[in-house]
């Protein structure tokens, strides 16, 4: 046992090692073989189909190797996905591209990095289309590692657009006013003054010698917010206190966890637009015209919801087979 | 340090996922790393972002006028460290009493608001793209399935007969709203290995274009 | 002594302010030979922003017609009764509004807007005074204050005849009847309970609920001389948790089988905790998980470890995300507001159970708005009926916040 | 004295809390606004008592070389490194010119949370992907109709937030292909479920905190 186990490390670490220093790289599958490899794992779960309607259910490793492979797999394919946008992401950007050029648009990044892969490709969109569009942005966090995401994102927009880099300047076009713990007690406060929770930016310059900030005591001067959020404090918070105590008009990215219990909000009209997960952010990004990583894993995202329902279906083949002879 | 920073991550990372197999060695010290790890992060995050920040610089600002209420904060934290004292320690009881008695002040009136109050209003309102057949079935089954539902959750009646009958429907729409939850936690989960495995592949190991 | 002092110091400011207002006045107007200023704001507004402490007036005005060409931005000025303009705040174009906070209550003050054009300002005309005025009670929210007070006095009202000894009958729940014979199937096997109160702090109401719950399981547990072990991810939690237990073996008469390791800090993080949990788990193989409490991710990894070492679980959240995990791997689930009804449930006190049926009575007023207001809008959108317009409106304003 | 004093707290607290809800006019409008930072302040000194319990059971492990005791070495030992940099880095960067945070890009705080942290944890977090298959798999069945309901909404909701469910159902009118039934599912059944789910809550928590308030439940406090 012990040996075996043994060799498996070992193969393991020879292929990465492998894959890391010998193999040309990118790889990139062509249509063909995508659509071999496609095949292939299609005969695969049709095989399992088969073992589990036998009664020979298989174990929970086939079950993580084969979810492993179906999400790996498709970063080298080469798939076109046609895409439909749905109401709430096209409410985001409708209400986006209403903004005349100076507007001013608080963001709050209300996530950390292991929620990053839903929300950053949001925020990148986001971020580059208000540059592109001369909207101010206002971004703070009540996580953390918020305001690190949001520099990440301008950065993002920096390096796909250089010409961005000299024409958006930080203090007059966006400023980043940092993390305050204190959760939804943050945004009471900013209700009242943003100055008094945030005394200075994230670069210590305090709050009153920023230019962008002059005419900014709270949020009656923010002409629409965005709030990309993964769980709480996040949308909910800054609906009940921002919204309904202040009235501030505002949209949402959450992560498709959070993404159901908003919708009560957003047909409540609390909330202007939503979007949900990664399928949410490539939505935003086709409408941006502004693709990125959420575009590129889309198929990625196809392929294991597939993979997930027809373990569905093969668990509950089997079950109602099961039951019927046990009848 | 970058490279090295990436290597061990991939190494940790690895790690982590080698739990699937089977629990073993490198996990249990991933493991033990990361509780570690984190419990250092929220005492460093706690200090400096609670007792430094808010506490510090807030008792020191003369401009502040409320700092005196700040004093009365950190005399209830210091009582909640008589619990290390055992003579004392019910002195801790004061802090929670508060924190306690606080929170629920406060949750029951946003809560109030936001979740019941306001939804019930949301409910009767009219929808702005009204118009349809379809919108106004959309708005009847909406207001159907949050009445139904409530009928569920009423505590002073036997579910039996037509009040049965409801509750049974509202448990239904309560099943559509589980199987909309799960479906887009499963959107989630898979969205958040895909960022992982970016990670591996690309960021580490190159293959991705 | 001191309003001499003001008065002189308000002189020599007014003074000044004329001084460099006529000058502006004047270097426009000499421009304005030359060069056109830009058109003027208008019907420029300032009012006293209701409810609340005094502290703002809110100013609001029209666009000038050369927004956003031909401007640079917006000046506004603010003056008392008979002082000079002073000019307190610059605007960016396409500003139609302004929030001033920086006035004393209960002195009045005008507004002036100003457009700054290339070559001056232009002036608009003044607004009429306005005053900032504190009021002490919020009348905005008139509604949600009377469903506040039906609601608390109802909840108030059962407790009490509830008190008085009238019997109160409230229906089965699920979950919580199973809950005794799980921790009794638990002292059979000679293993421990698990109780996870979720991952949120004190500050959470579920959490409350949970250390509530907490305490009349360990209740049970300390009569039936189970063992209980509670891994907690806060320490104020951890706190409050010996505290509950500590509570139940002292009035189940056995002070002396409380232990204090029966509660155990591990990380605030999420994971970290769930981690620790796992081991436990599997480990310790607890005969009876209870999860109550609020939840997030890690409702999935603990309810699959729970089964696959064979436990009964019940588990009870708010959190509608981690429902449907809950639901398909634990025995019973406690959904969304029986979490809170389960400790009054659980305590059979009659003065709890009251409070249930206070709950009730709000459910009552909520079916009774969806039901009159969806009826209303009904005839009134589809027949036309004259009628139900005032029952509708009734009904909005019963639930709309302001 | 040892509960009455707690209870005589809780009761003023919560009732000023809810009252200030209504009450523009400071004092009580601070007291909402205050809050988060009183409740920072005592969480901040309560989690010492949390970090010294890990502390003291890492600890007995390791003074009772129970099997596990080298995980139990470098539990701590990671708590120290990272309690060391977060006070060392967070000192010189106060004094500095200009002053930097701890958490800024460049520290070994930072390099830690990134690296380590934030790994671990993303990973962790990631596992899930897995957990959620092998469930598909094993628990959710189509036991009853209830169970049905639920795995019905959830094929259309994933089939449909993704490209592959409307390409499956082209040959549907437009507007009822795949991914508008999603959306539908959204918006209409699962906004009426969550509002449900969401006034019981209210109600339950607004009860709750009563109780609370008024003494009723007060497990938390002890005995005397």
């Amino acid at each position: 046992m012990k040996t075996k186990e043994f060799i498996v490390t070992a193969i393991i670490i020879v292929v990465l090692l492998l894959c890391k220093f010998v193999l040309p790289k990118p790889i990139q599958f062509s249509p063909t073989i995508s659509w071999i490899v496609t095949i292939l794992l299609g005969l695969v779960f049709a095989f399992i189909f088969y073992l589990t309607i036998k009664g020979k259910p298989v174990e929970r490793r086939i079950v993580f190797l084969l979810v492993g492979i179906s999400l790996v797999v498709p970063f080298f394919m080469q798939f076109k996905l046609p895409l439909k946008i749905s109401p709430e992401v096209q409410q985001v950007y409708d209400k986006l591209a209403s903004l005349p050029p100076g507007s001013k648009v608080l963001a709050s990044f209300d996530y950390d990095p292991p929620s990053a892969p839903e929300l950053q490709p949001m925020a990148e969109a986001f971020v580059k289309y208000a540059f592109e569009h001369d909207i101010k942005i206002i971004m703070m966090g009540l996580w953390p590692q918020g305001p690190q995401q949001a520099n990440q994102a301008v950065e993002a927009a920096f390096e796909e657009n250089p010409a961005l880099r000299d024409q958006v300047k930080y203090g007059v076009d966006y400023v980043n006013l940092g993390f305050q713990s204190g959760n939804e007690f943050v945004v009471l406060r900013m209700g009242e003054s943003f100055k008094s929770m945030f005394p200075s930016d994230l670069n210590y310059t305090p709050y009153d010698s920023i230019p962008l900030l002059k005419n900014v005591s709270n949020f009656s001067n923010i002409d629409w917010s965005i709030n990309f959020s993964a769980g709480k404090p996040g949308t909910v918070e800054w609906i009940q206190v921002a919204v309904d105590r202040y009235n501030l008009p505002m949209s949402a990215g959450n992560t498709a966890v959070q993404a159901p219990m908003v919708y009560p909000y957003l047909n409540a009209g609390q909330l202007l637009g939503l979007m949900g997960g990664m399928s949410g952010a490539a939505e935003f990004e086709k409408l941006t015209n502004l693709p990125g990583k959420a575009t590129t894993f889309l198929l990625s995202q196809t392929f294991a919801h597939v993979v997930v329902i027809l373990f569905i279906i093969i668990g509950n083949v089997a079950f109602l087979r099961s039951r019927k002879e046990t009848k | 340090m970058e490279t090295f920073g990436i290597w061990l991550a991939a190494l940790l990372t690895i790690g982590i996922i080698s739990f699937l197999y089977k629990d073993n060695v490198l996990y249990k010290a991933c493991e033990s790393i990361f509780v570690g790890i984190s419990a250092g992060y929220w005492f460093i995050t706690y200090y400096w972002d609670n007792l430094y920040r808010k506490f510090y610089l807030g008792v020191t600002d003369m401009d502040n006028p409320h700092r005196f209420f700040l004093w009365i904060a950190f005399a209830l934290g210091v009582m909640m460290l008589t619990r290390l004292i055992g003579k004392i320690g019910w002195l801790s009881r004061w802090p929670l009493a508060f924190i306690v008695g606080a929170t629920a002040g406060l949750y029951m009136m946003t809560y109030f608001v936001s979740n019941a109050f306001v939804q019930v209003g949301a409910t009767i309102k009219l929808p702005p793209d009204f118009g349809s057949v379809g919108s106004y079935i959309s708005f009847g089954m909406i207001a159907l399935g949050t009445f139904s539902g409530l009928v569920y959750f009423f505590f002073s009646k036997e579910h039996k007969g037509v009040f049965g009958g409801t509750a049974k429907l509202g448990i239904w729409f309560l099943m559509v709203t589980f199987g909309a939850s799960f479906g887009y936690t499963v959107m989630s989960r898979m969205s958040l290995m895909l960022g992982r495995l970016d990670f591996l592949f690309g960021e580490w190991l190159g293959m991705i274009n | 002594m001191l309003n001499r002092v003001l008065l002189l110091c308000l002189a020599l400011v007014w003074t000044v302010s004329v001084s460099v207002t006529a000058q502006d006045v004047a270097e426009g107007g000499i421009d304005t030979l030359s060069l056109p200023l830009p058109a003027p704001a208008q019907n420029v507004v300032a009012a006293n922003h209701v409810y609340d402490d005094g502290e703002v007036i809110d100013v609001n005005w029209d666009k000038s017609p050369d927004d956003p060409e031909n401007i640079l931005g917006y000046i506004v000025y603010r003056a008392e009764t008979d002082g000079a303009f002073d000019s307190i705040r610059t605007l960016l174009p396409g500003e139609t509004f302004f929030s001033d906070d920086n006035v004393e209550d209960e002195i009045p003050y005008k507004y002036q807007i100003g457009v700054i054009g290339e070559n001056g300002v232009s002036l608009s005309g003044e607004s009429e005074l306005a005053v900032a005025t504190w009021e002490l009670f919020n009348f905005g929210m008139w509604n949600t204050f009377l469903w506040m007070f039906v609601f608390c006095g109802s909840v108030i009202g059962f407790i009490i005849s509830a008190k008085s000894g009238r019997k109160l009958y409230i229906r089965k729940i699920g979950g919580l009847e199973a809950l005794e014979e799980a921790v009794g199937r638990a002292t059979e096997m000679g293993r421990p309970i698990l109780f996870i109160p979720g991952i949120l702090d004190m500050d959470d109401v579920q959490t409350l609920a949970a250390i509530t719950i907490l305490g009349k399981v360990a209740r049970v547990v300390a009569d039936y001389d189970s063992k209980i072990r509670m891994p907690v991810s806060r320490s104020l939690v951890l706190t409050a948790a010996r505290e509950t237990i500590k509570e139940s073996y002292t009035s189940a008469g056995r002070p002396d089988g409380y232990n204090e390791d029966m509660v155990q800090y591990v990380t605030d993080e999420q994971f970290g905790y769930v981690a620790a949990v796992n081991g436990i788990m599997v480990r310790e193989k607890p005969a009876t998980c209870l999860y109550l409490g609020a939840f997030f991710a890690e409702s999935l990894i603990l309810a699959e470890t729970g089964n696959s070492i064979g436990a009964i679980q019940i588990a009870g959240t708010a959190r509608p995300g981690q429902l449907p995990f809950f639901v398909a791997a634990c025995d019973y689930t406690l959904i969304g507001e029986e979490l809170f009804a389960a400790s009054a449930y659980l305590s059979e006190d009659p003065k709890q159970l009251g409070s249930l049926k206070g709950q009730d009575v709000g459910k009552v007023i909520a079916m009774f708005g969806l039901l009159v207001g969806t009826a209303a809008m009904t005839l009134s959108v589809a027949w036309q009926v004259p009628a139900t317009q005032w029952i509708l409106d009734l009904m909005n304003n019963l639930f709309t916040t302001n | 004295m040892k509960r009455e004093i707690p209870i005589a707290i809780t009761f003023i607290v919560g009732t000023v809390f809810a009252l200030a809800y209504f009450i523009p006019r400071e004092p009580f409008s601070l007291f909402e606004r205050q809050f988060g930072d009183w409740f920072g302040i005592i969480a901040a000194f309560a989690i010492w008592l949390g970090a010294l319990n890990l502390m003291k059971i890492s600890a007995m492990k390791i003074a009772r070389k129970k099997p596990d005791f080298i995980y139990a070495s470098l539990i701590i030992l990671s708590f120290l490194v990272m309690i060391f940099f977060g006070f060392y880095e967070g000192y010189k960067g106060l004094f500095a010119e200009p002053q930097f945070s701890y958490r800024d890009a460049g520290t070994g705080f930072n390099w830690l949370y990134e690296y380590v942290y934030s790994a671990l944890s993303a990973t962790m977090f990631a596992l899930l992907a897995f957990f959620v298959a092998s469930a598909s798999y094993r628990a959710f069945r189509a036991r009853n109709l209830e169970a049905t309901l639920l795995l019905i909404a959830a094929f259309f909701v994933m089939l449909g937030r993704v490209p592959v469910g409307d390409m499956l159902t082209t040959w549907m009118p437009i507007g009822y292909t795949m991914s508008d039934w999603a959306n539908w599912i959204m918006s209409v059944p699962n906004t009426a479920g969550q509002r449900a789910i969401m006034i019981g809550i209210a109600l339950g928590l607004v009860s709750t905190s009563l109780r609370i308030i008024l003494g009723l439940e007060r497990s938390y406090l002890g005995g005397e």
